[in-house]
């Protein structure tokens, strides 16, 4: 029975093991910037191998939490330290450990300043991002989710562009923002259960079972979808992220875009909608409309865009629309398309920013105008790109058509059904929402159309330095990132197995109602 | 109108003339002794009090007050000095160069 | 052998894998370009060598459909993703056209393709491109057929632009590829509502559900269904209105013209309508539609190659046409005629493509069909194989095209599934059309006067053995292509329609009719251009308008430029980026945080360092405190 | 006994005079103050876990373990200050100033009557005066301290008129009638607890009574700033504490108690956002946490000290980690200066980070103490119903986070050159930096360790 | 006596010169004296004069003739608040008069208690405020601490 006792013990050392390293780094690497690189990247691909671990042992048949630990920590305000996986956040831990070693080897050469503080930061960040998804306590939750913001913003604000102080701000404003109102609604909704139950607990579990008035529901539900809208990011809460992934470094990029956008969704999967579900099925019509202007609005920017990082940006806005619609359709593969896509757009929006870092490290330039023929001149980089484009476009057998195919579908089954009782809403939403297929693929095409083909011109480019195509440390981490993309996209059906209670759990809580019997609602 | 109540007036007036000799005058000094004119207010109703209450403790505190005005004084005394010292004069509005 | 239906499907990706691997990183060595050449051919031959083996297998089981389940892609709740591949008779045909015509491909592609500097790749693509066909024709579930759908899009996509470092073929790949993601978004429309009502994706499944009428399919209307998996076909098979990226496709390689824009993918459409001809049999409007599109688009797109001077144009126009021909049989329930002109068009564009390509190889590049002349005598095996085609896809009896046009036409008259008169006539305009086009095609080209420079003339030469005999076996099939009973094989599983009594005895008269509007279109066309150059000039410039209409494609790219891509790029930069993004958004955000700055500064300049007012505000605050609490009074 | 940490602090002034006037190194002083402190604190702590009550004198003082422990908490927190002193003051004046400032911070939780009450305030403050004049290095120290004195003086006489009225309506000097004349209705009695109020508001800088705190702490020294920012006004709300005495706020001090500290949360922050002085910034930063403090006080009286004095303690702990780290520089002007602050990460990283974290805690961050502590706070506030005005602080505290964050961007991501004159804090100093950064991640990580024992 | 003191009070705010601010404020503490001392509280009345007349205003004339700076001439003698403190100062002279007397304490109308006398005074101080006796004189001793460190440091900054 080893393996009981063992569990927890494996699940908290994947969430500590970068504190270690922050610790290592500290004690033996702070004027050394080979070792920082090296203990980051060890301790990361250790961090990866044991979630890899937790990802092979999780019980897809067994409801509730998984390697979970429950300590008392502050038990004057019912908060504990309790971790755990479920099918929520099983997914996300491995593609938060799967894309750590990735970001550090990604910036190996690339971040030439501040080595070891940059490690640092991103073993923080990553300690931080694995922190949220692991938490199943409110509490715990806020502090890790917050917890993320100051890293993000040393990274940005460091290490990023000519405007990286802007940016910078700009993000952690923007976020801090729906965290604070986050707050204050996490405080009403204790406070409001333990009044009601007279428990006071920040577990996710017993806020699962709080009663509230619709009225009610509707202000928490808006603070909370706040927050989380803000770092999904939907229209118009957007406009941080062009900015934090322009002047970003390559590695802050992949970071956010791969885990940290995904903090939003899952946090509108984990507790937005679970927790009211009553105001959650009130304002799905105007969710799904902003989800749905996300994917067009984004894509239509992404279609202008002439800075190749704000392409991606805006793409990434494109395609976490479609992660909300699949979770509001409240459809069984909807929910398991949005998982999907979170992941895929993790991988994808990883791959696509390092590509664009590495060649940014060669030429320094963002501009899109000034490239042309890459294809000729970086054949494997050329490769890459397109094999990513093409996720990105969400061509079938990569993982971008396993989440936006099921996702759609989703939104689709849920919509068919309202507008044969007359409601129509759903269905021009969810057809809408299908053109971000065919505007996905114009702005992805028109970035590699410019980009690799026609003559040939790169800044620094010239016959006698030509640009060396991708060292065998880029074509590896590519060559993962690719790996996973198709690996979601053939198979996924072992990843869908491992989230289709969760999945479905989540259906329940969000379609079962949680007014208190009788109570017309009052305002708080 | 009887005499606690105008008592307590001519304290309140005292102490509320001492806050405004603090708003209005400029003179380090003359704002010092409005401070002093201020406790006076409050000793005033403290001792109204107190006789009419037929209890010591006002008259016990006024007597700390007493004290404190004086520690006072003696401390802010030597205070305005170093202040003069600097600018050659007791316009207190010529001592802003902290502000913003 | 368990698994020969997918072996047929991952043989060319295997050869893909490994094109796309070694041949690309060897270099462009001569004896990498004979193994790339070899291995990019033999797993397409072996593909085909298994399909011949599969189809027995079918033979042998009484063409009893084979379903050959592989993995499983998703289970949802209760539905479940199987990737597993059908294979029945259309698939059988399907997949024999596309291996076969795709092996010779290869092999000519062998010698067309020699020397150029990424040889390898072009064989890769060419590999994936059968993979993603093959899925396309051998998946079970729409979903596995969508995946092929894309994906030959992706391989058409990479094709076309195969020689990238000319932006403008960039362009024609991106354009196919947008343009058939248009159709996608339908294709994609149609599958949910199919996945809603039925909970599976399985295309037996649906169909026979369908047919039978059984209570899921009353939950979509066939119709709706219908009409967005046609808006797919249109993409893919390049109707009205998303024709418009054929044309430009034939910036690719000539075989990828041949290949995937004649002969296989754009069949794609066909094929897909034919599959799920359950639904379409419910949905009598939607077929109408289909007809309509059809027609029209064969039509449209014959006049325009009626004018068109570039050979591979007036090619693409041509397979625009008889597209729609297919989608015109389509319409009017001849599934199983318009697989037999998938069939026929097969042979015969094919081998006119790849004519053509012999054409432009001997020319060293050049197109212009006003810059060709007199090759018969040159190119001797080109023109013969090339005039064989033309007259089979004129509709010369006896030859392929022959029987596969004139049931069609049949059908489009006296079908009772939606024929027509009208149909038949705008199609035998069409037919005469086709003829005319072709036979100029062929004259201008071949016959009269040289009209080549002479350093061009100079070198002309006859193209090698792997090309020629390629164009010989097509010309071959194209000849006797017509003799394979295609659509009486299928009627075992799709049946054609019931014919309209009151029209049956029409049908010799039709036949007759249809045979002379051929020799007329080639009577026509060898009036006009075996005569003098004055001639065509002539009646050039006595329909000077509509010429400068036909020869401007209607001016659809321009309209279309000017209705959807134009506004979308300034709604996209004017309205969303300057206006929303950068003015409301960020202009209210940073106004916001002005204001707290200059908020700032006020609270700064408030502490003015005068101690009379600090006092002052004590006072305030003492008074206002104290009205303030008497508020509670 | 139950005066034992007083005491001690007496025993430890009483040395350090004898020392002074026998003239014996005043570079042992600090070792006598620091042995006093914490000998004081010890005392205080140990008497708390043993469950001590006791009331020596009837109705003028008294102690219990909740107060032991939130005056060893505050002695405690002297540590540092005394630490940090070294570099600036040299002679033993400071720890003796210290030291009976710290006795009347001791006197305030205790006292049952306004006359100890008084007194302690008095003895808080007086020392403090000299204290901003003591280590004189620019002339503005003097106005600063004149400013000083004269508002508190004026805070004295409010809170004394207060007193007053409160004494004649009540014809009590108990604390307790403070507590009781709450839900009063007659107008003398309201008039009083408002002055009462008013009064620690003053002392405590809340807007409109904060405008000498920038003015003051500018013009002082980083230790007596630390002092005033942290101790001094932890002192305050404890005296509030202990004033509404397990009253729940009501009648019109909850309008003041609502309105006024929003503003001031407001005020502080905003004002902050364009400061150049360090010093200044933190006085605006310290009038906005006044503000979150007496936000403490509309929720259930239950929980009223545990909630300010968690929310002291981390406040001051992080305030006083960016004090102590601060690099030492003669030219004061330039020390205090934010510009001095520029680039500071790749001159002294240990420095910058402990002022990086001083400030996210001080912005409320997880998972640095401030946030617990304000949540502690805006929990209480929720729970009393007050649910608008929490989100309103909580707005308001988020228009802080700027500020905080302009540091941190000073600090990394800014370019500069250091002073000519500048160099690493001294030894002491980083030790007290490296104590309170102990306290701070025990306040990090055992949030529920800490609030047990108060 | 209170008339007495309110006008000497007012004239502090009016006069120029501080000697004279001086001079009218002790008016003000002697009446005061004699205020308390008709309440019968003498001692008080005893040590206002003492401790405030005697001891700290002469402390105070002291400094004021120590320094004998000459103001400018034409500088105001006030400061630019003058209305809006003296609009403040009537209101809150309003709301507190108004305070007092609509309030309901039955002390302000009591005829209240006959005066203590110094004994019991003494008796109170010495036994129940014993320990603000203490207290008085940790804090005395603090002021002179403080008193000396601020001489100390005028020095410092003198030489």
């Amino acid at each position: 029975m080893s393996e009981f006792t063992m569990g927890p013990m494996l699940l908290n050392l994947v969430l500590w093991l970068p504190i270690v390293g922050v610790a290592l780094v500290l004690l033996l690497a702070r004027a050394n910037d080979g070792l920082a690189r090296t203990i980051a990247a060890a301790v990361m691909t250790v961090q990866f191998a044991l979630a890899t671990v937790l990802y092979l042992q999780f019980d897809a048949t067994a409801a509730g939490l998984q390697f979970a630990t429950q300590l008392p920590w502050i038990a004057q305000w019912g908060v504990s330290y309790l971790i755990g996986l479920d099918g929520f956040n099983i997914l996300l831990v491995v593609l938060t450990a799967f894309l750590g070693p990735i970001v550090v080897l990604g910036a190996w050469t690339s971040i030439k300043k501040d080595v070891p503080l940059f490690h640092v930061m991103v073993l923080v960040l990553q300690f931080a991002m694995m922190g949220a998804f692991v938490a199943q306590d409110l509490f715990l939750f806020y502090l890790f989710w917050e917890a993320m913001l100051i890293p993000m913003f040393l990274i940005i604000g460091m290490w990023g562009g000519a405007r990286r102080v802007y940016a910078t701000l700009k993000f952690v404003l923007y976020t801090a923002f729906g965290s604070i109102l986050m707050l204050a609604a996490v405080i009403y909704l204790v406070q409001s259960m333990q009044q009601s139950s007279g428990v006071m607990s920040f577990a996710f579990a017993d806020l699962y079972q709080t009663q509230l008035p619709l009225s009610v529901q509707t202000i928490l539900l808006g603070a909370f979808a706040l927050s989380f809208a803000i770092k999904v990011p939907m229209v118009p809460l957007h406009t941080w992220l062009p900015d934090a992934h322009v002047e970003a470094p390559t590695a802050g990029s992949v970071i956010l875009a791969g885990v940290l956008l995904k903090m939003g969704t899952y946090g509108f999967m984990k507790l937005g909608f679970p927790l009211f579900p009553d105001a959650a099925r009130a304002f799905t019509p105007l969710l799904m409309t902003l989800a749905v202007i996300s994917i067009v609005y984004g894509a239509c920017l992404a279609l202008v865009q002439t800075d190749i990082k704000k392409i991606i940006a805006y793409s990434s806005i494109s395609h976490l629309g479609y992660v909300m619609l699949g979770l509001l359709s409240l459809e069984l593969v909807g929910i398991q398309g949005a998982i999907i896509q979170m992941v895929s757009h993790g991988i994808v929006a990883a791959g696509l920013f390092l590509l664009v870092g590495m060649i940014y490290d060669r030429c320094h330039s963002r501009e899109l105008a000034e490239y042309g023929g890459l294809a000729r001149l970086l054949p494997v980089y050329s490769v890459f790109f397109m094999i990513f484009t093409l996720a990105s476009v969400g061509l079938p057998t990569t993982s971008g058509f396993t989440g936006e195919f099921l996702a759609l579908m989703g939104a689709f089954t849920a919509a068919w059904p309202a507008h044969l009782d007359g409601n129509n809403l759903p269905l021009v939403l969810a057809s809408v929402a299908v053109t971000g297929v065919v505007l996905g693929a114009m702005y992805m095409l028109r970035f590699a159309l410019t980009f690799l083909f026609g003559a040939v011109k790169a800044p620094h480019h010239s016959p006698d330095h030509p640009l060396l195509d991708l060292s065998l440390r880029e074509k590896s981490i590519l060559g993962l990132l690719t790996i996973a993309v198709f690996a979601l996209g053939l198979f996924p059906d072992g990843a869908l197995q491992k989230t289709e209670l969760a999945a479905k759990s989540y259906q329940s809580l969000v379609t079962t109602s949680r007014t208190p019997a009788g109570s017309a609602g009052v305002t708080p | 109108m009887d005499k606690v109540h105008l008592l307590l007036v001519l304290s309140g007036a005292l102490f509320a003339l001492g806050l405004l000799g603090v708003i209005v005058r400029r003179n380090a000094l003359v704002m010092l002794m409005c401070m002093e004119l201020m406790l006076n207010g409050v000793n005033l109703s403290l001792v109204t009090f107190s006789q009419q209450r037929g209890d010591a403790a006002g008259a016990i505190l006024v007597l700390l007050v007493f004290v404190v005005a004086t520690a006072e004084i003696a401390l802010a005394i030597p205070i305005v000095l170093l202040l003069v010292r600097f600018k050659r004069s007791m316009d207190i509005d010529r001592y802003a160069d902290l502000k913003g | 052998m368990p698994h020969t239906l997918a072996l047929i499907a991952l043989l060319p990706l295997v050869g893909f894998l490994f094109n796309g691997f070694f041949a690309t990183a060897l270099g462009r060595h001569r004896a990498n370009e004979r193994a790339a050449g070899i291995i990019g051919s033999a797993f397409p031959i072996a593909a085909f060598a298994l399909t011949i083996k599969a189809f027995l297998d079918l033979q042998a089981g009484g063409f009893a459909p084979i379903v050959e389940p592989l993995y499983r892609w998703a289970l949802i709740g209760t539905s479940s993703f199987e990737i597993a591949f059908y294979f029945d008779r259309l698939s059988a045909i399907m997949t024999l056209v596309v291996t076969g015509v795709g092996s010779v491909i290869h092999i000519y592609s062998t010698g067309y393709m020699h020397g150029d500097k990424s040889f390898g790749r072009f064989f890769a693509y060419l590999n994936l491109f059968l993979f993603f066909m093959l899925l396309l024709v051998l998946g079970r579930s729409m979903l596995v057929l969508f995946v092929g759908w894309e994906g030959v899009g992706l391989a058409s996509y990479l094709l076309i632009g195969f020689w990238f470092d000319d932006l403008t073929n960039a362009k024609a790949g991106r354009k196919a590829f947008i343009t058939n993601r248009i159709g996608d978004a339908g294709f994609l429309l149609g599958m949910f509502l199919l996945y809603r009502a039925f909970g599976t994706l399985d295309m037996d499944t649906i169909n026979s559900a369908f047919l039978s009428g059984t209570g899921a399919a009353l939950l979509v209307p066939a119709s709706l269904v219908g009409l967005l998996l046609f808006v797919g076909a249109t993409g893919k098979s390049a109707q009205i209105p998303l024709y418009v990226w054929l044309p430009d496709a034939m910036a690719g390689p000539t075989p990828v013209s041949a290949l995937i824009h004649a002969a296989t993918m754009v069949t794609a459409g066909v094929y897909l309508t034919a599959r799920m001809s359950g639904i379409y049999m419910m949905a009598p409007e939607a077929s109408q539609v289909i007809a309509i599109v059809g027609v029209l688009t064969a039509f449209f797109a014959a006049t325009v190659a009626l004018v068109q001077t570039d050979i591979k144009k007036v090619l693409a126009y041509s397979t625009v046409s008889q597209l729609g021909f297919m989608f015109l049989a389509l319409g009017v329930g001849a599934y199983g005629v318009a697989i037999f002109h998938v069939v026929t068009h097969a042979f015969f564009k094919a081998c006119l493509f790849l004519g053509a390509g012999s054409v432009i190889h001997a020319l060293g590049g050049e197109q212009d069909i006003r810059k060709m002349g007199g090759l018969r005598s040159k190119i001797p095996l080109t023109f013969w194989t090339f005039a064989i085609a033309t007259a089979a896809i004129a509709g010369i009896p006896g030859l392929a095209g022959f029987f596969s046009k004139d049931e069609i036409l049949w059908y489009a008259f006296a079908s009772a599934k939606g024929g027509a008169p009208w149909l038949w006539g705008m199609a035998a305009l069409t037919a005469l059309m086709t003829a005319f086009y072709m036979f100029r095609l062929l004259w201008l080209t071949f016959m009269g006067a040289s009209r080549m420079s002479h350093e061009v003339e100079h070198h002309v030469h006859e193209s090698p053995i792997s090309m020629t005999g390629v164009l010989m076996l097509l010309a071959l099939l194209s000849a006797g292509g017509g003799y394979i009973a295609i659509p009486h094989f299928l009627e075992a599983q799709i049946p054609l329609p019931p014919i309209v009594e009151s029209l049956e005895h029409y049908e010799h008269t039709l036949l007759y009719v249809s045979i002379v509007l051929a020799f007329a279109g080639l009577g026509l066309a060898v009036f006009m251009f075996g005569g003098p150059a004055s001639r065509p000039e002539g009646i050039k410039q006595a329909m000077l308008p509509i010429h400068r209409l036909l020869s401007g494609k209607y001016f659809v790219d321009e309209l279309y430029e000017r209705v959807i891509v134009k506004p979308l790029a300034w709604f996209s930069e004017v309205v969303l980026l300057r206006g929303s993004d950068k003015m409301l958004l960020d202009g209210s955000l940073n106004g916001l945080a002005s204001l707290a700055q200059r908020t700032a500064g006020l609270l700064g300049r408030a502490q003015t360092g005068s101690l009379h007012l600090y006092a002052l505000l004590v006072m305030v605050g003492i008074v206002g405190a104290l009205l303030w609490s008497w508020r509670h009074v | 006994m139950a005066m034992l940490p007083e005491h001690l602090l007496l025993g430890g002034m009483v040395v350090l005079i004898v020392m002074e006037v026998l003239g014996r190194g005043s570079r042992s002083a600090l070792w006598v103050a620091l042995g006093a402190v914490v000998a004081s604190a010890a005392a205080a702590f140990w008497l708390s876990n043993a469950q001590y009550a006791a009331s020596p004198f009837a109705g003028q003082f008294s102690v219990t373990p909740a107060i032991l422990m939130a005056k060893g908490a505050l002695l405690a927190l002297a540590v540092p200050v005394l630490l940090m002193s070294r570099t600036e003051f040299s002679d033993g004046e400071f720890s003796i100033l210290l030291l009976s400032s710290l006795y009347g911070l001791c006197l305030l939780p205790s006292s049952d009557s306004f006359l100890v009450m008084f007194l302690g305030l008095e003895l808080l403050a007086m020392p403090v005066y000299a204290l901003v004049l003591l280590a004189f290095r620019r002339p503005q120290s003097a106005e600063s301290a004149f400013k000083y004195l004269v508002l508190s003086g004026a805070a004295s006489a409010t809170f004394l008129m207060g007193v007053s009225l409160l004494y004649g309506a009540t014809g009590s000097m108990n604390v307790d009638a403070f507590g009781a004349a709450l839900a009063s209705g007659d107008l003398m009695t309201r008039a009083a607890v408002v002055l009462v109020l008013l009064a620690l508001f003053l002392k405590a800088a809340v807007v409109p009574f904060h405008a000498w705190a920038p003015d003051t702490y500018e013009g002082a020294s980083i230790p007596v700033t630390a002092y005033m920012a942290t101790l001094t006004k932890g002192a305050v709300l404890l005296a509030a504490v202990r004033l509404f005495n397990g009253a729940n706020a009501t009648g019109p001090l909850v309008d003041l108690l609502l309105v006024l500290p929003l503003v001031s949360i407001v005020w502080g922050n905003l004002a902050a956002i364009k400061q150049q002085s360090f010093r200044r910034m933190i006085a605006y930063s310290s009038i906005a946490h006044a503000g979150y403090l007496f936000y403490g006080f509309l929720g259930d009286a239950q929980g009223r000290l545990q909630a300010v004095l968690f929310y002291v303690i981390a406040y001051s702990v992080v305030n006083l980690l960016a004090f102590a780290v601060m690099p030492q520089n003669d030219n004061d002007e330039q020390r205090d200066s934010l510009d001095a602050l520029k680039g500071l990460y790749h001159r002294n990283p240990f420095a910058a980070a402990m002022i990086a974290i001083a400030m996210l805690s001080l912005a409320g961050l997880p998972p640095f103490p401030g946030f617990a502590a304000k949540f502690l706070i805006f929990k209480n506030v929720v729970a009393a119903g007050y649910t608008t005005y929490a989100v309103l602080g909580l707005v308001g505290s988020y228009l802080g986070i700027y500020f905080y964050l302009r540091v941190i961007q000073l600090l990394f991501m800014t370019a500069g050159e250091a002073a000519p004159t500048e160099q690493r804090a001294g030894g002491l100093a980083r030790t007290a930096g490296v104590l309170c950064l102990v306290g701070t991640l025990v306040l990090a990580v055992l949030p529920g360790w800490v609030l047990g024992r108060m | 006596m209170g008339a007495i003191a309110l006008v000497s009070a007012v004239l502090m705010l009016v006069m120029r010169e501080p000697m004279r601010v001086a001079l009218a404020l002790i008016t003000t503490m002697v009446m005061l004296g004699g205020i308390y001392g008709l309440l019968g509280v003498h001692f008080i009345a005893a040590f206002q004069v003492l401790i405030y007349v005697g001891a700290v205003m002469v402390f105070m004339v002291y400094v004021i003739m120590l320094l004998e700076v000459r103001e400018a001439p034409g500088n105001a003698r006030y400061s630019r608040w003058l209305v809006p403190g003296v609009t403040a100062f009537a209101a809150l002279v309003g709301v507190l008069g108004i305070s007092v007397y609509r309030s309901s304490a039955e002390v302000l109308t009591a005829p209240g208690a006959s005066a203590f006398s110094l004994t019991q005074f003494s008796a109170a101080f010495l036994s129940e405020y014993w320990l603000e006796f203490e207290l008085t004189s940790v804090f005395l001793v603090a002021a002179i601490v403080a008193a000396l460190a601020v001489i100390k440091v005028s020095r410092r900054a003198h030489g």
